[in-house]
Order: structure tokens, then C-alpha cells, then sequence
């Protein structure tokens, strides 16, 4: 199958910043994002988990997009401006998809 | 007069407090005992709308007077002054970076619902429920020390404190606030007919899921103080127990001078006594980001609620009830 | 008589009716508030139980006759019918493609349980319970909608729409119509001696559960009304109060024929007059994945809902007491 | 004397029972109905808090004595030799691998506490509630079960099996054992008052709440017989209804041993005849993951749990009270 | 340690086509999937998120699938088959497994 | 902006060994990790869904380890001490950090 290069960046982020992040990228012109919940993690904040939580204080969200290389310098400015002062981590892979269109 | 012996014993043997301790110990024994998030927060969401629910039926019934204003009035003005309180203390007894210090102080300015919770439970079982309003002031003391500390760590250097749109909505729309004050309203607006409609959901079964819900609290707390060992300094945890005998002082007063029952003297106490780890901790993220969490997160949850819960209760009814019967 | 101005406001003022308006308030508001995606799942599971068991059991007191079975077949071709009352409704209204067109009419003439639960709880209120197989009724109208949907897309040149295996199975064995029916099952073999065991878990706390159950769906149709003001045009938005008029209508004319009580009646109209919002989408999107989810979901949840609930409900009673009354 | 045809019925017959069979039925049908993991999670923690709560307070009611202590030995004596009566039975009837057929041993020789419910609820709806300890020997026969699993598997050639320390907090300080036990202690440290106090929480609805897990139950088994029919070969299938009879046989001997009233028996019969599906499981996966998981599931929640649910429980009850009778 | 080349295909799928999907899979031959929980995201068909939701209409999971990478095109044409019509997005990455036994 | 290699490791365990995983993952010095849930699969052993599981003993989580390329040996050698015996699945990838101070 015909496949068109892209990138898949995956931002784990504070999830009482979800909303403030999912706006940058839409500001940054991704046609799309997914969320993933998370359970738990570590860093250098130390350990943390969500069993048995209710505030929204400590916990994260992962945020996964897909776009075109030439798109990637532009998105990572703008989630940055977000993540630099929050707890979190955001890296970038090589992908393919197959659906040009989708993005 | 309250027998001191006897109520501290009651307190302590009370399902509530025995649940806590048993969540406390099966995290401090590492077992894998654990609430799914969701089920807390489903908790925690029958539990705000109840009380508030209750608050409100209360003061259908008894009436609205100028008194409830100025409980609210006093309130705010307690949340936004403690931490103003707190921040030297904290900075006598630590060497904290002063943005800690300020996130610790919004923390102890602001209020626990859980513990104003177990609070109500204890007094209703002594037949001393506090005035209905006492909800509705307990909702607006979770906001305003927020702002103090924000101001505090602006004015120690920290300039960079953000209070944009998404700070707001998360200080004044925070789902617990919303839904504890808009259960109060329907209660308001319905009274007792409406409660009748419900009281075998948010009446009878309500001590019950407390217990639950403290069992994972205890859970949480344990598992919160074992993660940091580290952080909790001697001059910390000091803190962490004297704040709340300070905070409960200045509830007293404000109590007196409203004139409040002596339940209702009692829970301002409570309120002023105990620190957020619900509300305040996220909006803390978004305004003081560069604040270290853990602190404000494991002395307000590991130190200061359970020792209200176990010996601040009881402790502020016996002051109390001394200086209100007299 | 029912006093209309009355009923109204004690629908209104009903502790269910304000909780959805404070879940639709805390949306429109931006608040956080939020449930849980696995306790609004727990909370319908509780009330798809507890009203089927209550239905059952009202069919095992007052016996079963062959009126149950000429409801079943009314409300089976309503659900057949009104698909082509709506389609060409819409047509006239907006300018939508035939597919969501299609789509839309499939979630018309299908049922909104939760607005069924509501009505319900209106009546019980008013002591005009309706037939205890009514909720049989509600649970044979969910699917019949939904393949008038499909034959309605594929006569408008739309092919590709699919009915296999897992479409079946969808719409047949869906988790809230095996749920409501099966406990509608165990309610009649049961009888009252089943009821009697767990009374105090399904009908005592329900109308409080109910409460919960109604703030998280205003949460859930303001967030989609905010989230879609773009897709709800004038001639959308029409519909979707001019539609439950029809459907009401139609389910009128069903429970005159069949000789319903005033209560049976008023949720004949109620069944005919809401819209699906749980079980068709998931149907449709199966079926006819052309069709843009969110236009029906909008219309459904976003407008038709809140209209049933606040202006439909007391109209529907009304109009019916003036007629069986008769 | 129990009447048996009128028992099997009124226990087939039960709300509970039946909403497990709507849960198989829907597993089987293909149905998409399914409770979230954390509801599922949610009324495991309600049911296990419940029914250690009670009965501590039973305990506290009635006194403790020596028996109590008896009994418990007693239990773990049983729950210890049962995996040396299950080990060589399997290897009669089926030719599966040492190390499974030791796994599957110790889910035997461990107990299933959602059978020990629903036999409690139908002695306590017949007016033969057992001793109220009997939840602290159901907790104490969780274990002991899953060392012999282990010495078989080692003995049997299979010699990594570990028992490190996440090994040993699994078994001991599993969630669910800690949650009964120390529900155990605070029901015994309140006692009647503490019960009072929570009563409408734990007493009341707690059978319609059995009734929802076991609905879930059902999906579960359901779900899991459907995904392993290639396993349950006819020699595995037999072991699922023979070795449930074995069990309580010895239950039987070690209840008339202790003098155990009526009630007593048929737990302890129910106990020793019930296979873990919850704890169990956990702990093989770290002890022995060589070990096919599926096999011993299969087994215990698809034959055995469906069998005693059905069948094994009235048998119990007829056969001890003959012999308790007398 | 030595390491297999391999593929890492990451479907973003309806929920409700789930089991077609996963059908699909193992029709293709797949040794195996994970299937991860989505809580939200946004692309051409709006936003959404999971929050307070009870209908399988809206929603998405997450479905991983490691495979050799000569496997890939396959894999590929089944899951397009599902995905075609309903909203969703594909990706691929290259990936390295340790066990080769394993797919 | 400027990027730094860096490897994603995806770890796909058996819920009931995810402490023991993530001690070993911190022995082997990695300076953060993200546990995701994991909701279903299939694989050798059949397939699995958490829907209304209560138990733990089945049932799986995923464990993402960003870290730097000449860390990702001990690493893997540290999580196949756990996974060899356990069901699972471990996957590499390249990807690329921002931050390096992150990890
Ligand atoms: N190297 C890493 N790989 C994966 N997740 C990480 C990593 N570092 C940090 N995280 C995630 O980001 C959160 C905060 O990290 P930190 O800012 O280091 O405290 C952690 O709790 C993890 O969930
Ligand atoms: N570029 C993307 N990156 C990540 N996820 C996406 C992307 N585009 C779409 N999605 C996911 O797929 C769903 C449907 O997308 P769409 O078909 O564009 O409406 C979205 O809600 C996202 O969860
Ligand atoms: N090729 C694969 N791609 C993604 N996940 C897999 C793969 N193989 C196995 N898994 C996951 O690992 C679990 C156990 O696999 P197995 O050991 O093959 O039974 C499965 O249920 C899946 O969740
Ligand atoms: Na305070
Ligand atoms: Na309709
Ligand atoms: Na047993």
C-alpha cells in the first residue's frame, strides 16, 4: 500500500493542562489529535498515580498527533509554549500513513 | 458539656475514622488494596451533592437571615487572610523556596470538604448539626486564599504567576465548587418536599459511603506519605499540625462573632483548619506551575487530614463547646 | 384535572428536572465538572435494572392479556412509521444530505430511555403510573427505527448501507435492550416476592440516582450543544421541537386506540415523541457511517431532550388528561 | 426439615440467581452489554466491605470463643490439603502439563467469596444465617492453597516457581483479603452501634447490589466459556462439577467436626467446594507463569462457579441438614 | 541485545467497529494486538471526549499491533477494508522486538 | 527546533508484575516512565478484555520509557529479567526529545 511520510509526536502532559494544550495545536493548524488516558507514572517529580483519586491536581493525559513533517518545527513551538513550565515529556517519531487527506 | 474522654473515644471508634485507618494501614503495609479512579470520583460526586443538597434543604427550612451573608462574608475573609498566616510560619520552620512556601499557604487558606464531612458526621451524631449554610460558606472559602498565594509568590520574585482565562475558570468553575453550590441551590429551591423525593439516596446511605470514600482516602494518604519520606522535613510536618490548631483559632473567632450555634462554631473551625488536596492542587498547576506539588499535596493529605480527623475534631468541639455554652 | 400551570411547575421544580439544568448550566458555564465515563455507564446499568424489574413486576400483579401484545405491536410500527414522517420533514426544513437526513429520522423514531425515566417519575409523582409493560414497549421501539433508516438511504441512492452480522447484532442484541429486557424478565418470574428482596436497592434510592443520572446528561448535552453550534441551523433546530410534537401526536393516537390509562398514554406520546441517543448512534454508525454522527446526536441529546423534558412532558399529560379524561 | 424440590426452586428462582443466567445468556448471544471495569470493581469493594463489616458485628454480638479459633484452623487446614486431593484427580482425567494442573489445584483449594454470597443470601432468606466468623475463615482460606499449588509444581520438576517478596504481599495483603478482614475488625470494634450507624449503606440494598455483580459474573463466565472452549476438554469439564463435590465433602466432615450450627456447614461446605477466580489468579501469574492462565479460569469461573450457583448450593444444604439434623 | 526489525501499526478506530477490526486483524494473520482506551481527541469530524458518555456511538479506542515488517502490507489492506468508512486514522512506524518468537 | 536521538520503549506486561517492572526500570537507572491502561488483546495465550474483570490476574498495562540511545540496552536487559517469564511484548523505536535535561 502507498504510504506518505509523517510524524507522530506523543506529548505525556499534566492533565489540568489538557485543554490549554489541545488549543495550541489547534491554533497551530493540526487537523487532529487523540488522547489517551494514564494511569501512572515517574520523573523527577517523583511517582505518582491515579487509582483512587478525585482531584485533578497530579495526573496526566497522553496526547498523540500525526502530522506532516513539514509541520512538525510549527507544532512543537506551539505545545511547548504550554509544556515548558508544566510537568511532562514530548517526543517524536518516523511514521506512514496510508490517507493523505486525513491530515 | 461534652465529656472530653468520651467524645474523643467516640470519634475515634466511629466506622468513619476506623475505615480511614484501615486504608492508611493497608497502603503503609504496601498491600495492592485500590480504589479504580473512577469509583472515587463517583464517590466524591454523591457525597458533594448530598451535602450540598442537605445545606440547602436546611435553609429552606429555617429561613434565610442576614447571618448567612455574613458567614459567607467572614469566610472568604478567613481563606483569603490564612495564608497570609501561613507564609511566614512556613518560612520560620523550612527552607522551602518561597513559590513552595506561597502553594503550601494557598493550600491551608482554601478548605477540605472531606474533613468538614467527617466533621458533620460527628456533630450530627452528638445532635450538634451546625447551621445548614454552613455548606454554602465552605464552598466559598475554597477560592480566595488561592489568590492570596498567587499574590504572595508575585511578591517574593515569582513574577511569572499566570491568572489568564483557564486560571479563572479553574478557580471559580472547578466541578467541586459548581456542584456543591448547585446542589445547594436545588435543596434550597425544593426543600423538604424535594428531599423527601430523595432522601433514601442522599440521606440514608450517606454515612455509609463516607466510610468508603475515607477508606480511600486513607488509601491515598498512605500510599501519598510513603512516596515522600524525603520531603517531609521535621519543620514541615511541625507544620502540618500546627497550622490547623492556628487556622481552627481564627475559625473560632470568626464563629463567635457571628454569633454561629456552637456546631456551626465547629465546623468554621474545621474549615479553617484544614488544607484543599482536591480543588486547590490543580488550580495550583495551572497558576504556580513551578511549584513542587508533593509538598503542598502530602503534608495538606498525609499530615493534617488525618490529624484533624483524629484528634482536631474532636479537639476544636471540646474548645469550642467551653466557650459557646458559656 | 390536572391544574396545568401546577404541573408544569412541579415538573419544573422537581429535583430531577433542576439537576439536569445545573449539568447544562456547568457546560454552558465551561466548569470541569465532569463524570466519569465508567459511573454514568454504572448509573444507566442501575436504571435499565430497576425499571425493567419494576415493570416485570407490575405485569406479574396485574396480569398479562392480549393488550400487552397489541402495545408491543403498536409501538413497533410507530417506530416503523415515524422514520418516514420525519425524512420528509426534514427535507422541507434543511438542506442536509439524504444520508444524515436518513440518519436523523432512524434516531427519531426510536426512544430516549432517560426521557421515558422521567416521565415516568412525573406521573408516579401525580399517581398516574402507566401500564407496567410500557417498558417493553419502550424497549421493542428502540430498533425498528433504524432499519426504516437504512431503507430510507438506500432509496435515496445511497447503496452501500450495510446489514450485516455485526449490524444485527447491534441493533438486536444491544446491551441496554438485553439489560432492560431481561431485567423485565426477571421481574415477571420473580413477581412481588422478588421486588420485596431487593426493594431498598431498586426502587427507594432510584429517583436520587436518577438525580446523578440527569446532571451528567446536561453535562453531557450542554458540552455537545456548545460543541456543535454550527451544525444546528434555524431549520435544524425547528425540527427538533417540531418533531417530538409529531411523534406525541402519533403516540396519542396509538394509546387511544389500544385503550391505554392516562399514564400509558402520556408515555406512548413520550416514547413517540424523544428521540435515541444511545442505542441508534452506535447503530448507525455501523449502518450508515456515511452519516455525520454529530448532526443526529446534536438534535437528539442537544435540543429534543431538554425540550421533552421541560416543555413536552407536562404538554403530554395535559393534553392527555383532557382526552382520556374524556 | 427442608423441603429439597421447594429449595432448589426458591434458590433458582431468586433475583439473583436469575440476573446471573441473563448475564450468561447475554455472554452467550453475543451481546456488547458490559459493566466497566471500575463499576465491577466498585461492587466487589461494596460487597466485600459489606459482608466482612457484618460479620464482625455478628461476631461481636455473639461473643467470640474457642470455636472461632477452631474454625479458622480448621479452614486453613482444608484450604492447605484440598490441592493434594485436587492435584492427582486432574491427573487422572486429563493430560494436562504438571505446573497447570498444579495452578488449577490451588484455585480449588482457594475459596470464590461471590459463592460464599450467594449461599448466605439464600440461608439467610431460609432463616439459617451461619456463624457470623465464618467471613473471617473465608478470608483465611484464601492462601494457604497457593503454597501447596506451589510445592506441587516445584516437586513436580518444575523448580523456578518463586516466592519472593511480591509473591508473598500478593497472597497476604491481596486487596480483597485485607478489605474483608479489616471490615471483619471494624464491624467487631462497633459492633451493633457501629452497625446502626451504616446500616441503610450495607444492609439494606446489599442484595440488589449481588444482583448487578452477579449479572456481571454472568457476562464474565459467559464470556470466558466462549473464548476457551478449545480447553475445557471433557476430563477438564468433569474435574469442574466432580472435584466442586470433593470439596464439600471434606467442608462437610470439618463442619460436623467443629459442631458448626446448620448454617456454618453449608458455608464451610460452599468454601471448601469453591474455586478462587479473583485472588488466585493474581498471585499464579507471579508465582507460576508458566502456568496457562486460562485453564484454571475457565475452570473456576466457567463450570465450577456456574454449578454451585446452581446446583451445588441446595444439594449442600439438603445433604448437611440431614446429617446436622440428626 | 539483539534485536528483529519490525512494524509498529497504531489504529485510531471507532470503538464501535472494535471487533470488526480486531476480526480483521486476525484474519490477516496477526499473532497478536493491544487494544488501549482513547478518552478524546478532535479531527474533521469535531471534538469529543468520553467524559459522562454511555452510548458506544462516539468513541475511539487505540489498537497496536506489532508485526515483520513483510507482513505489513497485508495487515495493511485488512485494516483498511474496516477503516474505509468509518472515521479513524492509521499510522506506521518502524520498531525493534528482542523475542522473535513472539510474532 | 533543535531535537536529540533518543529510543521509545513500549512495554507491553501483564498488570500483575507492573511494580516489579518499574522497580527494575528504575535499578536500571531510566529517569522516568508512563503507565497507560490497557483495556484488551489477544496474542499466544487468547484473547482478554477488562470489561467487568475485577480480578488482577489478567489483564495488562503499557509502560513507555523514553530514554537516551546508549541507555537502552541495560534497560532492556533489566525489563526482559521480568518479562521473560511473564506474557507480554516489548517494542523499540526512534524517536527524538527536545528537552535533553528531561532525561
Ligand atoms: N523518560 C520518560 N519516559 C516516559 N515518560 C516520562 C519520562 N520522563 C517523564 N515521564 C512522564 O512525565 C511525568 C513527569 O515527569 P517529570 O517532569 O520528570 O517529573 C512522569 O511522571 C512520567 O509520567
Ligand atoms: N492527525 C491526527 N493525529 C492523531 N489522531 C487523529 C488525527 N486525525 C484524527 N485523529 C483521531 O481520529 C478521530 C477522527 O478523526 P476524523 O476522521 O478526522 O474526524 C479524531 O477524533 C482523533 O481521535
Ligand atoms: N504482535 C503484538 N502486537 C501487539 N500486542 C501484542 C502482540 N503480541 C502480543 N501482544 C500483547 O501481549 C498479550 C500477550 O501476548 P501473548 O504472550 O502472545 O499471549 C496480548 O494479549 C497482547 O495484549
Ligand atoms: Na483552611
Ligand atoms: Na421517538
Ligand atoms: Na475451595
Amino acid at each position: 500500500m502507498k504510504t506518505h511520510d509523517a510524524k507522530r509526536v506523543e506529548i505525556f502532559i499534566e492533565a489540568v493542562v489538557e485543554r490549554q494544550l489541545t488549543n495550541a495545536l489547534i491554533d497551530a493548524g493540526v487537523t487532529g489529535y487523540t488522547v489517551l488516558p494514564v494511569s501512572g507514572g515517574n520523573g523527577q517529580s517523583g511517582p505518582w498515580s491515579r487509582e483512587g483519586q478525585i482531584g485533578r491536581g497530579s495526573g496526566m493525559v497522553a496526547v498523540v498527533c500525526i502530522v506532516r513533517p513539514e509541520r512538525v518545527d510549527e507544532l512543537l513551538e506551539a505545545v511547548f509554549a504550554v509544556v515548558e513550565k508544566q510537568i511532562g515529556m514530548v517526543s517524536v517519531s518516523d511514521a506512514a500513513v496510508v490517507r493523505l487527506e486525513k491530515f | 458539656m461534652v465529656d472530653p474522654l468520651d467524645l474523643a473515644l467516640t470519634n475515634l471508634g466511629s466506622p468513619i475514622i476506623l475505615s480511614f485507618a484501615l486504608g492508611l494501614f493497608a497502603a503503609l503495609a504496601k498491600s495492592d488494596l485500590s480504589f479504580p479512579e473512577a469509583i472515587a470520583k463517583g464517590l466524591s460526586i454523591y457525597l458533594l451533592f448530598a451535602i450540598g443538597f442537605k445545606g440547602g434543604v436546611a435553609v429552606a427550612a429555617h429561613g434565610m437571615d442576614a447571618q448567612l451573608l455574613a458567614a459567607l462574608l467572614v469566610g472568604i475573609a478567613i481563606s483569603f487572610l490564612l495564608p497570609l498566616v501561613a507564609f511566614p510560619l512556613l518560612q520560620k520552620l523550612t527552607r522551602l523556596p518561597a513559590v513552595d512556601i506561597a502553594a503550601v499557604a494557598g493550600h491551608y487558606g482554601s478548605i477540605s470538604i472531606v474533613t468538614f464531612l467527617a466533621a458533620s458526621s460527628l456533630l450530627t451524631a452528638n445532635g450538634m448539626e451546625g447551621e445548614g449554610y454552613m455548606v454554602a460558606v465552605a464552598a466559598v472559602m475554597e477560592a480566595p486564599a488561592i489568590l492570596t498565594a498567587i499574590w504572595l509568590a508575585n511578591r517574593s520574585g515569582r513574577s511569572s504567576a499566570q491568572a489568564g482565562n483557564e486560571f479563572w475558570r479553574e478557580i471559580l468553575l472547578n466541578g467541586s465548587i459548581v456542584l456543591l453550590l448547585g446542589a445547594f441551590v436545588i435543596g434550597w429551591a425544593t426543600g423538604e418536599r424535594g428531599l423527601a423525593e430523595i432522601k433514601s439516596f442522599i440521606v440514608d446511605p450517606f454515612k455509609g459511603v463516607l466510610c468508603l470514600f475515607l477508606l480511600d482516602m486513607g488509601l491515598v494518604a498512605g500510599r501519598r506519605l510513603m512516596g515522600s519520606m524525603g520531603l517531609l522535613t521535621r519543620g514541615v510536618a511541625v507544620f502540618g499540625v500546627l497550622m490547623p490548631l492556628v487556622g481552627a483559632s481564627i475559625g473560632l473567632a470568626g464563629g463567635l462573632l457571628l454569633g454561629l450555634s456552637l456546631g456551626g462554631v465547629v465546623l468554621l473551625m474545621v474549615l479553617a483548619a484544614s488544607a484543599s488536596y482536591i480543588a486547590v492542587p490543580a488550580a495550583m498547576r495551572v497558576a504556580l506551575p513551578e511549584a513542587n506539588p508533593a509538598i503542598s499535596l502530602s503534608l495538606a493529605l498525609g499530615i493534617t487530614f488525618p490529624f484533624n480527623l483524629t484528634v482536631g475534631i474532636p479537639l476544636y468541639l471540646l474548645v469550642a463547646s467551653a466557650l459557646v455554652g458559656a
